[in-house]
């Protein structure tokens, strides 16, 4: 698999691993029947009380997957370190893929689910803090496994 | 790359790195001895020479008539030949039989015949990998023009009762051709006594060159050409004779027929190390494929919890090549169709890896996998979703 | 044998001695970078790029894009692809047309299709071995599929006028394939200011490996495959990729696309010295393809009252390596249907002997031919009963 | 070509070439167009009026014609050289075919063509002699040309 020295950076080191214990919100994409599952644990600082303005303050991931899944995760969870709900809620998995200096064309779903997932976990935090109407915006996961 | 470590090569099943002695004998044919097979100077009855040789040599590791080998440029080819070949060739028997677990280079050239009204009737195999030969006998018909069972499995080296097969085949007045691909120099195959109407090597697969393989086709086999234009190897495959590719696959044969025996038992104790090494250190693995009846050098068994590419990079990163039935090796979405044939779930198949073992492989090279596997493991069921401790 | 000469090889049409800078590309890839180029990890992954390396040559040698480029065991199967491969992959046209000088290469999967319902359409070409235009536009209409008509000729070297053919072909809507096997590496070649849709090429005419070749096929043509079985070469050619042959293709591409200039005129005054030597020497010899527009390396030409074969084995003898299109070189009873095609009386066929220069001739090389020659004409002549001093 | 030794022996030397002023019988086989031909002059030795017991005096041949046609040719001159007629007509193509210590399959037809023609040049002695009869059985060549 030709990968980028990006990809296999965060593949053999991937930042964030690990689970939260009281996360704000869990995210989950994926299926181990297809090989790939990833689930996104987040700890969300509101601000005003606005959800668009609440940030990630700590995002944590765990990922069962091929040497793309890991380093997709991890990038993502880097990316979305730090940033408002929103700005999360309008990456797309080619933010990742470019950050990553590209991924081979069979990998590009990978991509995706890195984004879906945390954007899973976001839509979690939303309908537990009682904004379904924001959280019902999200597209998240095709056929997320809750 | 790590500590700079020579590679560790345990992709043998995927391709082996030619043999010196392979190389040397190939060396004169592509600029000293560099004529046309075809042509009626010395320069092209040298070369012309180089290729009956090696023509007597791989008749000689298969038991059969020099006549009865024709070159082809490898294994693929073969299988397409024997298939399309066979079906093309006549217009009464219009169904294939073939084991779920062929590789892809018998069942494609299958699945397009579809379209020129032939059936692709695929037998089951059972956990460890052998074809149900009951199925098979119902399959069987006057109908029937082939059964195609490959001698070994690349994936997970279950070897297959190749001479029962035939025997089934045959009483129902149909052709068996065994692609022995994965067996061809490595265990003994004798057309004669395992009852075989046509079969398919590779050299690049035991020691001889990428780009050379053979077809066997007993006497009197009506089948078509798949490559048209000239009288090469007896109006069965045209084209100019790759001289040093045959010439190094005639070597392999001879070598393999010398030294098979004791590789065979060499290799078997190396891959044994390795497996009781593994499961020493590793929890909650399987084997995949035949407990016994199985490639020396094969061994594919699942990691729970961890996909398969990324335990390979991971091993790459140790200068450790090794294979895997996930489907995320593939760029397809389905794992491995011969893992899932046998019946294990998706993620077991996902998460398969094969070592397979081969001439060139030390004890060293199997003492640093059984050093270095376990941490992988242990690493990617860290950060694994599905892993519990 | 005499004088333990060295031998003098002038059958470079026949196939070429691989050049040593070849040789060196390919060498690293028989043992030490060994690996699949479909497995993920590094040993896998070098092959890889090795193949796309010479994917880019061999691209940049034609001017196409590197995924139009699929790469064969040679120009026999590139031939056979296109021609089986595009029949094959619709139903809508059924004829298909060819030069009645094509190699058996394009002629023979052209009278395979047949069974399957396709009609070949030979044209014929005039004493010089050039297509008829006429002839062709007649032949044309929208039951045309394709259009096979080869760059230039192997036996003598007649270089057709493709961009005319190809508009014409494409006036119809039909395909244009061109067997560049003979030019490839030896003239310029462009697909696009050639028109070309499809064109084979086989890396032993121009100093690579025997058992590589390529087919360039413009994006968006339809072909099915003729080896299936993986998903190597883009779904379109299965088989474990011959790492080193397809490397040493593309390094001969490289080469040629480089040295090509230089290397044409000093063939061209070599052979040129050469004919004038002969035509000094011997009486009633007449020169066979186009005067000019024929490939620098060819002098083919018919002695009158002597069969070809034997002056091949004379020259034999003297260590020099010829052709000739005489039946009895090919052990076929009909002499060559280029010779034939062009309408030479069948003696005269049968007495043709084609000279192919390529780029380790020298002058020595020529000279000694001019000193050899005459004398075993005269030999020759003295005990034939058609030759009356 | 894989010629024997025997076979480039007389292809490159070949024995009794030439032609017979006088001839007592000429004999052609083989057709230009077909790209082999042979003709072969004979001069007879007589003995007790009896033709079976002639002898071949003297026997040249010329040939148009592949290495093995050449080759045949120079054999089958040897070995019918001081024959009887009989004899000669008792010859075939196996016979030169062995003496050449073999020839390969596509050539078989060269050594065929080499019996036929002597045996033409018999005929054609016998009906000089005025022996129809004799002459009438005699095979030779199929499609002779004259
Ligand atoms: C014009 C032409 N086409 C096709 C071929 C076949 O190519 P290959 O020998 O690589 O199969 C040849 C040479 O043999 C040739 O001269
Ligand atoms: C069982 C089996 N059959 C066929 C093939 C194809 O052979 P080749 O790579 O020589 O085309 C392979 C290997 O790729 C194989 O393992």
């Amino acid at each position: 698999m030709q990968y980028s020295e990006k990809v296999m950076d965060h593949f053999m080191n991937p930042r964030n691993v690990g689970e939260i214990e009281k996360a704000d919100g869990v995210g989950t994409c994926g299926n181990p029947v297809c090989g790939d599952l990833m689930t996104f644990y987040i700890k969300v600082e509101p601000r005003n009380h606005d959800p668009h303005l609440a940030r990630i303050a700590e995002i944590r991931f765990k990922t069962f997957g091929c040497g793309a899944a890991i380093a997709v995760a991890s990038m993502a969870s880097e990316m979305a370190q730090g940033k408002t709900l929103s700005e999360v809620i309008a990456m797309s998995r080619d933010d990742v893929a470019c950050q990553l200096d590209g991924l081979p064309p069979a990998k590009m779903h990978c991509s995706n689910m890195g984004v879906q997932a945390i954007q899973e976990a976001i839509k979690d935090y939303l309908t537990k803090t009682g904004r379904h109407d924001i959280a019902s915006t999200i597209k998240g996961c095709p056929r997320a496994v809750h | 790359m790590k500590n700079g470590a020579r590679q560790i090569y345990l992709d043998n099943n995927a391709t082996t790195p030619v043999d010196p002695r392979v190389f040397e004998t190939m060396r004169p044919y592509f600029s000293e001895i560099a004529g046309n097979p075809s042509s009626i100077h010395s320069a092209g009855q040298q070369a012309r020479r180089a290729i009956e040789e090696a023509r007597a040599r791989t008749a000689a590791l298969l038991g059969c008539r020099v006549e009865e080998i024709y070159f082809t440029s490898g294994g693929t080819e073969s299988n397409n030949i024997t298939i399309k070949g066979t079906a093309l060739a006549q217009d009464k028997r219009k169904k294939i039989i073939a084991s779920a677990i062929e590789h892809h280079a018998v069942l494609e050239p299958c699945i397009y015949l579809r379209r020129f009204g032939f059936e692709l009737v695929k037998i089951p195999v059972d956990q460890h990998g052998t074809v149900d030969l009951d199925s098979l006998g119902r399959a069987l018909d006057d109908n029937a023009l082939l059964v195609s069972v490959m001698h070994a499995n690349n994936e997970v080296g279950t070897i297959q009762p190749i001479q029962e097969i035939s025997k089934l085949a045959h009483q129902h007045g149909a052709l068996f051709h065994t692609d022995a691909v994965q067996t061809a120099g490595k265990i003994p195959v004798d057309v004669q006594a395992m009852g075989i109407d046509m079969l398919s090597l590779s050299g690049h697969k035991f020691y001889g060159p990428k780009g050379a393989g053979a077809l066997f086709a007993r006497r009197g086999i009506r089948f078509d050409p798949l490559v048209h234009g000239g009288h090469h190897e007896r109006n069965k495959r045209a084209g100019t004779e790759n001289v040093p590719g045959i010439a190094g696959l005639g070597k392999a044969c001879e070598i393999a027929a010398s030294d098979m025996a004791e590789e065979e038992l060499r290799i078997r104790g190396l891959r044994d190390r390795l497996w009781q090494g593994i499961q020493g250190a590793i929890t909650e693995i399987r084997l995949n494929g035949h407990p016994d009846q199985r490639l020396s050098g094969t061994l594919n068994f699942s990691v729970r919890y961890v996909e398969g590419e990324s335990m390979l990079l991971k091993l790459d990163q140790e200068q450790i090549c090794a294979s895997s039935g996930s489907a995320c090796t593939s760029g397809s979405l389905e794992p491995s169709h011969v893992l899932l044939a046998m019946g294990l779930p998706h993620d077991l198949a996902h998460g398969s890896l094969r070592f397979s073992l081969g001439r060139f492989n030390t004890e060293a090279d199997i003492d640093r996998v059984i050093e270095v596997l376990p941490s992988i493991v242990d690493q990617l069921r860290a950060i694994s979703p599905l892993y519990k401790k």
